[in-house]
């Protein structure tokens, strides 16, 4: 089979148990809108919030993202469907780009929904410009953090208490994207003291972090997961 | 003030240097003695 | 040429987190053999067959599956061997279907194969279309033989198959791995029931200490 | 100083290491003038900037040690283990390149952290190089702890462009820093120039003893591991 159907495959088999089991939503969401309604409490000041709504927005999301990629290997583990996987003989770059399809598509609902709490919490605003340089900020964001996402939860996954490394291994790595992404949300909802043309300087960056970690990221799935310890 | 800053520079970084030589001097003596020495290709 | 051994083991150690839980094994499967290995818990009969479908490296030793290399060629060798270990590697949110089609597609099994799979089992019907997590134990091991059929794996390694099933679900989990030698398979089984799968098996083995320690005959007589 | 690792060439470096040292506390501390501007703070740059390079460079022998592991001609458990070694004293110049860095901000600009590109980059290399260690330490056998650890390596050498962009276009460097230190001269430069000159020779003696006491207990591994053979085999024929 080659790679693009077993991305194919794996993305769909991933997708249609989160529809089925719904975790994203019974779970994740409320933990993501939660962690939205406590900013809010810390901070307090509605000027203050509309100014740092989008930092908040992505740093909800990152912290969520931490959950879907424990969910996404724990259904792998569950059953031992990992080591079926790769006694299937699937290829890693399969695999990799599969799962991590099915995480940047879940990050992005989960995104949308979070922006439209913004919307309804913080009373953030934008106008039609801005909403196509957000969309695309959340795309190129979700597809970089999707791949990093399923690199280091592959690293983590099985037993042995791997799981407890995924924040140190995770959090550092996802940095750019989380300066990228609010930089050009920023731009986008027109907040703080970037431009337009600044914001898509800093999709340019979250595209480029993407396309290494698609790269570099297949290379070294492989060898990462594949250690049967 | 200033003074106070730059000796505690000094002390903290070398005495943390020594502890952590002390430390793996420690384990490589107590590593050392239970094993016959030819694992060792460098002596 | 037909005489070339599925597997060949030869003075094999495999290594868990230091422990060697192979310590030296040799051993020669042909094809269409269904092989029965016995002994105490510990011995290495489940790492055996998770050296076997390529999930652990062989520390030292010579190790070849269906003609190709454990460590040069482990991709290759993995895409023709199923493995149904105590987990039977499900999603189980999924349906039986959705598992069998899944798993049939890794290798681009038609849809009439998935279903073949799935009426082989026994499973077809009302029933396929219940997510695993609610289905029994053995159900759930009628269903990842479907997948292993699906795959069409060549080389099937059981690591106590009749483990939690009834009388009856035993005789047809016999009668499918009859039929699947038959088509071509071969079988390495690891099981404590020394008189069920005794009768099954054309070989028995004892594994002991990380070793193959005897081989006692199958049916035709009970000494070595 | 001599212990199980210590050969003639380490007892050699170490020699010379202690000579310096002591030659660079002197000139550190006493024989090399305050500085025009910050006075004394200057001093505390003599071990602040060794160790920023020190660190850079140890993180390049790993990222270089791994990519020699990974290539088959070059595989060999030696690379491995330098690349180890490296890491390990590489986080610890870098601990000491950002407690001594936060120490000369309090003492020049009276804040303990800065949030400019330099630094954050600095302390983001820390924390990745930390995880790079967690992951050295998850076990398994050594062929799969090194294979692991190469590919996080080459990994982390693969985010430090994007960490420094990202860092570099959100928080310029700030001025006054790049300024201070472009005008030491004399006897201060001097004294910065024996620092690296003792940092360095620290990162070899350092490396050289970690990487042997590694590889004294990657022996000991092994030697555990045939005895655990030799007695499984052995419980075979009861």
């Amino acid at each position: 089979m080659t790679s693009f159907a077993v991305t194919k495959l794996v993305a769909a088999k991933d997708l249609r148990i989160e529809l089925r089991s719904r975790v994203l939503i019974n779970q994740v969401l409320p933990f993501a809108a939660i962690t939205m309604v406590l900013f809010a409490f810390a901070l307090d000041q509605d000027d203050l919030l509309v100014r740092v709504a989008p930092g908040l927005v992505w740093l909800a999301t990152l912290f969520s993202m931490l959950v879907v990629v424990q969910r996404s290997f724990a259904v792998e583990a569950g059953d031992g469907a990992l080591d079926a996987l790769r006694v299937a003989g699937v290829p890693a770059q399969g695999i990799y780009f599969g799962k991590a399809a099915a995480l940047a598509v879940q990050l992005l609902v989960l995104e949308t929904l979070l922006f439209a709490a913004a919307f309804v919490l913080y009373s953030s605003r934008f106008d039609g410009a801005g909403v196509f340089l957000l969309i695309t900020s959340a795309l190129a964001a979700s597809c970089g953090l999707g791949l990093v996402g399923t690199l280091y939860g592959g690293l983590t996954t099985g037993t042995k208490g791997r799981e407890s490394l995924l924040p140190l291994l995770l959090l550092p790595v996802v940095a750019p994207v989380l300066i990228g992404a609010t930089r050009a949300t920023e731009a986008a909802l027109g907040v703080g003291r970037i431009s337009m043309q600044e914001g898509w300087a800093w999709v340019a960056l979250l595209v480029t972090y993407a396309l290494l970690f698609g790269i570099g990221g297949s290379i070294g799935f492989g060898p990462l997961v594949d250690d049967t310890a | 003030m200033e003074t106070g800053f730059v000796i505690l520079s000094y002390v903290a970084t070398f005495g943390g240097i020594a502890i952590l030589v002390a430390v793996m001097m420690r384990r490589a003596r107590s590593m050392s003695a239970r094993r016959p020495p030819e694992d060792q290709p460098w002596t | 040429m037909e005489t070339d051994p599925v597997v060949q083991l030869v003075d094999v150690v495999a290594v868990l987190d230091r422990f060697p839980a192979l310590a030296g094994a040799t051993l020669t499967v042909h094809r269409g053999e269904i092989v029965l290995l016995t002994g105490p818990n510990g011995a290495g009969k489940t790492t055996l067959l998770r050296l076997c479908a390529g999930l652990l490296p062989p520390a030292r030793g010579t190790a070849m599956v269906l003609g190709l290399d454990l460590v040069e060629q482990r991709e290759a060798v993995r895409s023709r061997v199923g493995l149904l270990g105590h987990s039977n590697g499900l999603y189980t949110d999924l349906t039986i279907t959705e598992n069998v089609a899944f798993w049939g597609a890794t290798v681009g099994a038609s849809a009439e194969e998935v279903s073949a799979a799935v009426e082989r089992m026994g499973l077809a019907g009302r029933l396929s279309d219940v997510p695993v997590r609610k289905l029994s134990a053995g159900q759930r091991r009628r269903t990842a033989l479907a997948c292993l059929i699906a795959r069409r794996a060549e080389l099937w390694l059981l690591d106590e198959p009749h483990a939690g099933l009834d009388a009856a679900g035993r005789d047809e989990l016999d009668t499918v791995l009859r039929a699947a030698t038959a088509a071509g398979a071969t079988m390495i089984v690891a099981s404590h029931e020394m008189e069920r799968a005794g009768a099954l098996a054309t070989r028995m083995v004892e594994v002991a200490g990380g070793q193959i320690r005897g081989q006692i005959r199958g049916q035709e007589s009970g000494t070595p | 100083m001599s212990g199980p690792t210590s050969t003639r060439a380490t007892r050699a470096i170490g020699i010379a290491t202690i000579v310096g040292l002591i030659w660079f506390v002197a000139f550190g501390l006493f024989l090399s003038p305050d500085d025009a501007v910050q006075r004394k703070g200057v001093r505390i740059l003599y071990i602040h900037v060794p160790s920023a390079w020190l660190a850079y460079l140890a993180f390049i022998v790993t990222a270089v040690s791994s990519a020699a592991y990974l290539w088959k001609r070059t595989r060999s458990l030696t690379w491995d283990r330098l690349a180890g070694a490296s890491a390990e004293v590489g986080v610890l110049f870098m601990g000491i390149t950002l407690l001594t860095g936060s120490l000369w901000g309090r003492v020049s600009w009276g804040v303990y952290w800065v949030w400019d590109s330099r630094v954050t980059t600095t302390a983001f290399l820390f924390v990745t190089y930390l995880g790079y260690l967690a992951v050295r330490g998850l076990g398994g056998s050594h062929e799969q702890r090194a294979r692991r650890s190469a590919v996080v390596a080459l990994l982390a050498v693969l985010e430090i462009p994007l960490v420094h962009f990202s860092v570099e276009w959100w928080r310029p460097l700030h001025q006054q820093e790049s300024i201070a230190k472009g005008k030491l001269q004399n006897l201060m430069l001097f004294s910065l120039f024996v620092g690296v000159i003792v940092f360095t020779l620290l990162y070899v003696w350092l490396v050289m003893h970690r990487q042997r006491v590694l590889a004294m207990q990657d022996a000991l591994d092994d030697r555990g591991l045939e005895f655990a053979i030799a007695e499984r085999r052995q419980e075979a024929s009861l």
